[in-house]
């Protein structure tokens, strides 16, 4: 495998960003890391993961669709999609890497968001195996391996050296363009740090849990169960877990009249909200109840049943560690689980 | 403590005193307490748990569980009897309704405070004389227990039970706090420097409303930002603008009601320190107003629904401070 | 700070209707210049003017919003300019403390009978907000005029 | 969809002649929803009034902008001729283009500009107008009037006189107030009783007045037009329409040892007593506090005496409740106590007396039969000194901030009367100023001092020692003079500052009206509506208000008369619609808007919801009565969940006027 010495990695990143904006997990401050667009100087974060998901470099909070005028009588509509330019991410995780294809199940089918397709045709994905799992972690269950993460391009670090794996074409372009920085390297470290990080995955809190009793059939078993008035009782109904989510992907489209225009966009929107879905005869999901419910039952049953399988969690433990009262997947799974 | 009050539920169950108990549930790990209603002395065994992490404020669910039948006793630390007491004043919560045992306050940790540390894979946490001790899947680790300490917490206005039927242990005082010393340095910065502070924090905003709805002030049926009909709902800050006026609009709306009870702050994924607007409207409300101690008590008139006829004039605001 | 010439802030006036509207309209009819800038909007006392309405002005272009109510013991309502100016004070320090710029923002008591003072005051206002320049601290760039 | 008419008006040249009004009409037609914009000459004429009926008829308007002068000047105009035409009149939005535009402003082009953006914030604005239709409220054609001094007489006798039926609640034994124990009243010098008792008699003779004396008000409800009020009465173990005042019992009770009240504690009553001769009615009083049968159920000469069989040991406090439609207060003033004033040695020496006792003392009904002695030793009192101001224009906690306006006057007559009728005694009168300012006044002051000698010495009395000869040691600084002075004197009069009564207060909470820092009640507007209250149907009468004399009294009780008169007159009332309303299902219950609202115009009531998953939901949540609402909108600000509006000037209309003016 081609490497690069971890003393070299920001000249490394020098050379990308000179090129094309390149996104690094970065500290905004102590124990929260966020992507930041890389300038020279700024160091990679220390921490497991980012506050915010990298969903955001597709699917934005919000995101401009259209203009339009009104004049007298006439509406003028201005299309104002355009070609973004290249982008790199680099240091994104297995997990964070395995739910841009889980949004792509959403995004990309037909009919195809153009806007999400875009910013997805010219982003590279560089991914970053992970070393030191929190207890929070459990990708494991939904068949994600951190050592091996996915993306366009997959980073080892055996501790001296980052390791570059290309994956994807987009991947192998990348690997190229790089090609000046790189050297082959020998592996055996990699391969113990890697066994070592396995092992420890063996161990987490959370290793055994498992989505065997979940899936795309379960929708009469758990519907109805009694679990929903305990696991929602305490649910405030915020939306910190939908937006600290890497698979959410609900949104809402809205107006705003600048005064000199209308500007049509969309916004992150949260299932867990009294407004979601409202409908001119009212909300559908009346109780926080039924909303709480509709979260879980989305992650592990309905989006299953729509995507051959595939849930719509990827165990990235955030809403564990952020949720305002600490309710979240494990304990719904734990709980419907317990019967 | 913990035993103490799992025992008192247990006595006040079972005589009838009241239907159910509202406290904490303990979790997956040391540290993710839910609050949570127990109706049986089975589930208090199992479950509650009243420890160093228990620092969720259950005051504003009592707007609701005292909108069902029958009493609920409540464990209030005396934080939270100040919300309560508001929430009392405000007609939101029904008195006759709830039975309040007060319990010793904080200092209660953060869980973010020792990850900050670098400490990860967190499988327990034990105060040993002041120094935790950190049981992680990579080995013990200890921290001194006061830099683990809630924000809120470590500007503790006050040890006293406002409001209370019983006490489990003592009651304290109303305590000399600390807590305005982040705003007076940020009053003291120039009109550009205050700027870019919140223009950094609050840019990191991603309105979740974590903050809002955690807030025991912020019990409106139907919020202004998410009423269409107020002209000013948004889900999401889709101009730097709306996260100023997302933030001051709710600041303004709990002025003069805010207790200062640290929940916004403690709830906010993005650690904005979102306490500071607050304290700057009490802060402001002290000097210019007097003292005032929103959930002190359920009978005073709050300052912006009272007025003095020589009340300061906005001008005070060129007049003093830094521009 | 840049300093345009040309620069014409849109002013946002609120004004109650017994005392501060009457005396905008009492240096009308003294012909008492003030200038073009200054919109006024009429609520029926100054203590209707909500805060929203202030940084909604600030959202969506103004560069100066002024509220003028009776003066205190006036109020044609006995006691809503007295809400006003403890709302009013405490929302003004609040701008303050994100850092927005002082003098965009004032309340001025002006009677009815006061004209003279409400057209110094108007022109007064304008001159600070030029020289402020456009407001950019706590504008909506969506709806800046291209 | 909107159909809105634009008439922009050139008003003569005032504003064609700065403002480009074909421009301005050209360009609100391209406005949303503007089917027609025209200009005329003047549109407040009648032909330019029949352009807007006949455009609202014949383009089927929903909304109608006039771009003219001030609404403070047309609104009213317009309104009429759009209602006549069949558009609800708040559907009327009017751009002052004149006073706010084309009058202050030289440069056409700007103000143009400006014109359109005013017109274009109005068009903004009528597109959220409602129509909006002003209720009726019935009128119950009773007034109460609380206090029965010379202000609640002469108010229920204006009002009664007018054909309404009126009830006074006096909380003495007998009407007449402060004035009935006035011995002679200024400038005049005639007799206060001369004057008063007529009037008292009056009041009880006419059949449209009811009096309840003895009697306190408990607790009103309801608002203008239509208050409940509940009225104790109380207790005077005698039964009102038995007695017929001949007195008996009061010559035979047995217990005389009872201060009485109508001569300042300088005489004694007995415990059943009628106050005074005149009083109305004159029905006696057992005072409980003294009788000894209802302390130690030992006598009961009264009751033995009567022939009427008017006495009643067992009488206890009753209730009435009674609808009015307006209310009067003429609760009337006190001298304030002078306990803290031990430099003027009141509490020490008997003959330190105030203003009143010095009215009882020299009232031919008074103590002494109407010959002035002191107090102590019924001598004859050769130096008097008055001292002014005693508590009034105060800075310190013990006193009063203001002037109780009428002690220089009375003072004055004081003087003189006693100069008139004893030549040999000396009067010296302390002052920080003299003020005389009223008809003949001034001319009584120099007469006075000009004529009858008393000694004004413009200075401040610093102590008032009694010496053990029997006189009075008054030191005082001669301000003008410059010197220190030692006055021998026999009496020392000192004029109290004057203070609302106790009951005030309680009574302005029940009525929600405003009262200032010193419990004076606080009028609607200090020169346009000096007798009504901020709250509707509540007026003010005498010194309830401020301090006042006799002939400002009773002209203001009057005026109140004819302002509650006024309003009796209605069958019912028109209330302004733009008033606030709460929008039930937002509404908190919090109270912070009640708490803001000056005229008590929110109640809270508890209301079941069906909530949207059909659960039901009792919410507490206020109720705005758009009879006692004026429409400030102050609650609107209050309310934190935006539930709390304004018709008229509503949130959405505001802040699309906003957006027009900014866009």
């Amino acid at each position: 495998m081609q490497k690069i010495s971890k003393s070299r990695l920001y000249e490394l990143f020098d050379a990308v960003a000179a090129k094309q904006d390149l996104y690094i997990p970065t500290d905004r401050e102590e124990g929260a890391a966020e992507y930041k667009k890389y300038e020279s100087g700024m160091k990679l974060t220390k921490e497991l993961n980012t506050v915010r998901s990298a969903k955001d470099f597709f699917f934005p909070q919000t995101e401009n669709l259209a203009e339009f005028r009104l004049e007298g009588k006439n509406i003028e509509v201005k299309d104002i999609r355009e070609e973004c330019d290249d982008f790199v991410i680099f240091g994104v995780r297995a997990c964070d890497a395995k739910s841009f294809t889980i949004l792509d199940k959403v995004f990309l089918c037909e009919p195809v968001d153009s806007f999400y397709k875009n910013r997805r045709d010219h982003g590279t994905v560089i991914t970053m195996a992970c070393t030191r799992p929190a207890e929070t972690c459990f990708c494991k269950t939904f068949g994600i391996d951190p050592t091996v993460p996915g993306g366009d391009v997959s980073c080892f670090d055996d501790g001296e050296n980052i390791f570059f794996l290309a994956n994807t074409e987009k991947g192998e372009k990348f690997v190229e363009s790089i090609s000046a920085f790189l050297e082959d390297g020998d592996t055996d470290k990699l391969m113990e740090v890697q066994t070592r990080a396995r092992e420890i995955m063996g161990k987490l809190p959370l290793a055994n849990l498992s989505t065997g009793n979940f899936g795309g059939d379960k929708l009469n078993e758990y519907f109805n169960s009694d679990k929903w008035a305990e696991l929602s009782e305490a649910c405030i109904g915020c939306g910190t877990c939908t937006f600290v989510c890497p698979t959410c992907q609900c949104y809402d489209i809205k107006d705003f009249n600048t005064g000199h225009g209308i500007k049509r966009f969309r916004c992150w929107d949260s299932c867990m909200y009294s407004d979601f879905t409202k409908m001119a005869h009212g909300n559908p999901r009346l109780t926080q109840l039924e909303r709480f419910r509709q979260r879980f039952m989305h992650k592990l049953v309905y989006f299953p049943a729509n995507n051959d399988g595939e849930f719509g969690c990827v165990g990235c433990g955030r809403c564990l560690a952020k949720c305002p009262i600490s309710m979240n997947i494990v304990k719904v799974m734990k709980a419907l689980e317990a019967k | 403590m913990q035993e103490a009050m799992i025992k008192r539920a247990k006595e006040l169950l079972a005589d009838g005193s009241v239907d159910r108990v509202i406290g904490w549930k303990r979790g997956e790990f040391a540290y993710d307490i839910t609050p949570a209603v127990f109706t049986s002395a089975e589930e208090l065994d199992r479950d509650f748990v009243c420890d160093d992490f228990t620092a969720a404020n259950v005051s504003k669910y009592l707007v609701k569980e005292t909108q069902k039948e029958g009493k609920v006793l409540a464990f209030l630390k005396p934080c939270d009897t100040y919300s309560f007491n508001q929430l009392v004043k405000e007609h939101r919560i029904d008195r006759e309704k709830v039975y309040v045992i007060g319990i010793e306050g904080g200092p209660k940790l953060d869980i973010e405070k020792i990850r900050a540390k670098g400490i990860t894979g967190i499988l327990g946490v034990r105060n040993e004389d002041y120094t935790l001790k950190i049981e992680t899947i990579y080995g013990t680790q200890t921290m001194p227990f006061y830099e683990a300490v809630l924000g809120k917490c470590a500007s503790c206005k006050s040890k006293k039970h406002v409001v209370f039927d019983e006490l489990i242990g003592e009651d304290g005082d109303v305590l000399d706090s600390n807590r305005f010393e982040m705003v007076e340095k940020l009053e003291n910065m120039t009109a550009q420097e205050r700027f870019d502070f919140w223009r950094d924090q609050l840019s990191k905003c991603i309105r979740c409303n974590a903050c809002r709805n955690v807030c025991p002030a912020c019990t409106c049926e139907n919020c202004v930002f998410d009423n269409p009909k107020s002209g000013i709902d948004n889900k999401a800050p889709a101009d730097s603008f709306e996260e100023n006026m997302f933030h001051i609009i709710r600041a303004f709306h709990v002025a003069g009601r805010c207790t200062d009870c640290g929940e916004c702050s403690r709830v906010c994924p993005q650690h904005i320190p979102l306490h500071l607007l607050n304290r700057k409207f009490i802060k402001d409300i002290n000097e210019l107003y007097g003292e005032y101690q929103a959930g002190a008590d359920t009978t005073s008139r709050a300052p912006l629904t009272d007025y003095n006829k020589d009340d300061c004039e906005p001008s005070i605001v060129h007049e003093r401070g830094v521009e | 700070m840049q300093v345009n010439e040309n620069f014409e802030p849109v002013i946002v006036a609120f004004c109650c209707n017994w005392c501060s509207y009457a005396g905008a309209d009492l240096s009308g009819t003294n012909r008492l210049n003030y200038p073009t800038n200054v919109k006024i909007i009429r609520v029926p006392c100054s203590c209707r003017v909500n805060p929203m309405f202030i940084l909604r002005a600030f959202q969506k272009g103004a560069d100066g919003v002024i509220i003028c109510g009776c003066h205190p013991g006036d109020c044609h309502y006995t006691s809503g300019n007295y809400f006003t100016r403890r709302r009013i004070t405490l929302l003004y320090s609040m701008l303050d403390f994100l850092g927005i710029e002082r003098d965009r923002t004032r309340l001025e008591w002006v009677s009815a009978a006061e004209g003279a003072k409400f057209a110094a005051t108007m022109q007064q206002f304008t001159e600070d907000v030029k020289a402020l320049g456009p407001n950019r601290r706590l504008e909506d760039l969506r709806c800046r005029k291209q | 969809m909107q159909r809105i008419g634009v008439f922009v008006c050139h008003c003569g040249t005032n504003i064609a002649a700065t403002v480009d009004v074909k421009a301005v009409a050209e360009a609100l037609g391209h406005e949303p929803g503007v089917v027609i914009s025209q200009e005329y000459q003047y549109m407040c004429s009648e032909s330019g009034q029949e352009l807007v009926k006949n455009a609202i008829k014949e383009q089927k308007l929903t909304g109608v902008v006039i771009c003219s002068c001030s609404p403070r000047m047309h609104e009213n105009t317009f309104r009429k001729a759009a209602a006549s035409a069949g558009l609800n009149p708040y559907l009327v939005e009017i751009a002052n283009i004149r006073e706010q535009c084309s009058w202050i402003h030289k440069d056409i082009a700007t103000a143009t500009e400006k014109a359109i953006i005013l017109g274009r914030t109005a068009v903004a604005k009528v597109h959220l107008n409602t129509p909006l239709t002003s209720m009726e409220s019935p009128v119950v054609k009773r007034a109460l009037v609380i206090g029965g001094g010379i202000a609640g007489i002469q108010t229920a006798l204006d009002i009664a006189e007018a054909g309404f039926d009126v009830d006074i609640v006096e909380k003495n034994p007998t009407i007449g107030g402060k004035m009935a124990q006035i011995d002679k009243t200024f400038p005049t010098l005639d007799c206060a009783a001369c004057i008063l008792t007529p009037k008292m008699v009056e009041a009880s003779q006419n059949e449209r007045i009811t009096i309840h004396s003895f009697s306190e008000v408990a607790d009103v409800k309801g608002f203008v037009g239509n208050f409940t009020v509940k009225i104790k009465k109380k207790a005077r173990f005698v039964d009102e329409t038995k007695c017929t005042g001949c007195g008996l019992c009061t010559e035979k009770c047995p217990m005389k040892k009872v201060p009485n009240e109508f001569n300042m504690g300088l005489d004694n009553r007995s415990a059943i007593y009628i106050p005074f001769a005149q009083a109305v009615p004159k029905v006696a009083t057992i005072d409980p506090n003294y009788c000894m049968m209802m302390k130690s159920g030992k006598c009961g000469v009264c009751s033995k005496v009567c022939s009427a069989g008017a006495i009643d040991y067992k009488q206890q406090d009753t209730f009435i409740e009674q609808q009015y439609g307006a209310i009067v207060v003429a609760t009337g003033f006190n001298p304030i106590k002078l306990d803290k004033y031990d430099e003027f040695a009141y509490n020490q020496c008997p003959d330190v007396v105030t203003s009143l006792e010095l009215e009882r003392l020299m009232n031919a009904a008074g103590p002494n039969g109407g010959t002035l002695l002191r107090p102590s030793d019924k001598s004859h009192p050769h130096t008097i000194v008055f001292v002014q101001c005693v508590g009034s224009r105060c800075d310190d906690e013990k006193g009063k901030p203001y002037c109780s306006k009428i002690c220089c006057m009375y003072t004055a007559k004081h003087a003189m009367l006693i100069r008139e009728k004893y030549p040999d005694t000396e009067v010296y009168v302390f002052y920080i100023d003299v003020r005389t300012p009223g008809k003949n006044f001034d001319e009584f002051y120099r007469r006075a001092v000009e004529q009858y000698n008393v000694h004004y010495i413009k200075g401040m009395v610093g102590k008032v020692t009694p010496k053990s000869d029997g006189k009075i040691d008054v030191q005082a600084s001669d301000l003008l003079a410059g010197e220190q002075l030692h006055i021998n004197a026999d009496m020392v009069v000192l004029a109290a500052a004057i203070e609302p009564d106790k009951t005030a207060r309680p009574l302005a909470t029940m009525l929600t009206t405003q009262m200032d820092t010193n419990d004076f009640f606080t009028e609607a507007h200090p020169k346009l509506r000096p007798v009504e209250s901020a709250t509707a149907g509540i007026f003010l009468s005498g010194a309830c208000q401020g301090p006042k004399d006799i002939p400002e009294t009773v002209a203001q009780a009057s005026a109140a008369a004819a302002k509650a008169i006024g309003l009796l007159c209605k069958n019912s009332i028109t209330c302004n619609p733009c008033v606030a309303h709460s929008d039930e299902l937002m509404c908190n219950g919090c109270s912070s808007c009640e708490k803001v609202c000056p005229y008590g115009a929110i109640t809270y009531v508890d209301k079941e919801f069906r909530m949207p998953d059909r659960s039901t939901k009792v919410r507490r949540v206020a109720s705005v009565n758009p009879a006692v609402c004026q429409g400030c909108g102050a609650c609107t600000v209050a309310c934190p969940s935006g539930a709390m509006d304004l018709s008229g000037f509503s949130n959405s209309q505001i802040m699309a006027e906003v957006d027009a003016i900014c866009k």
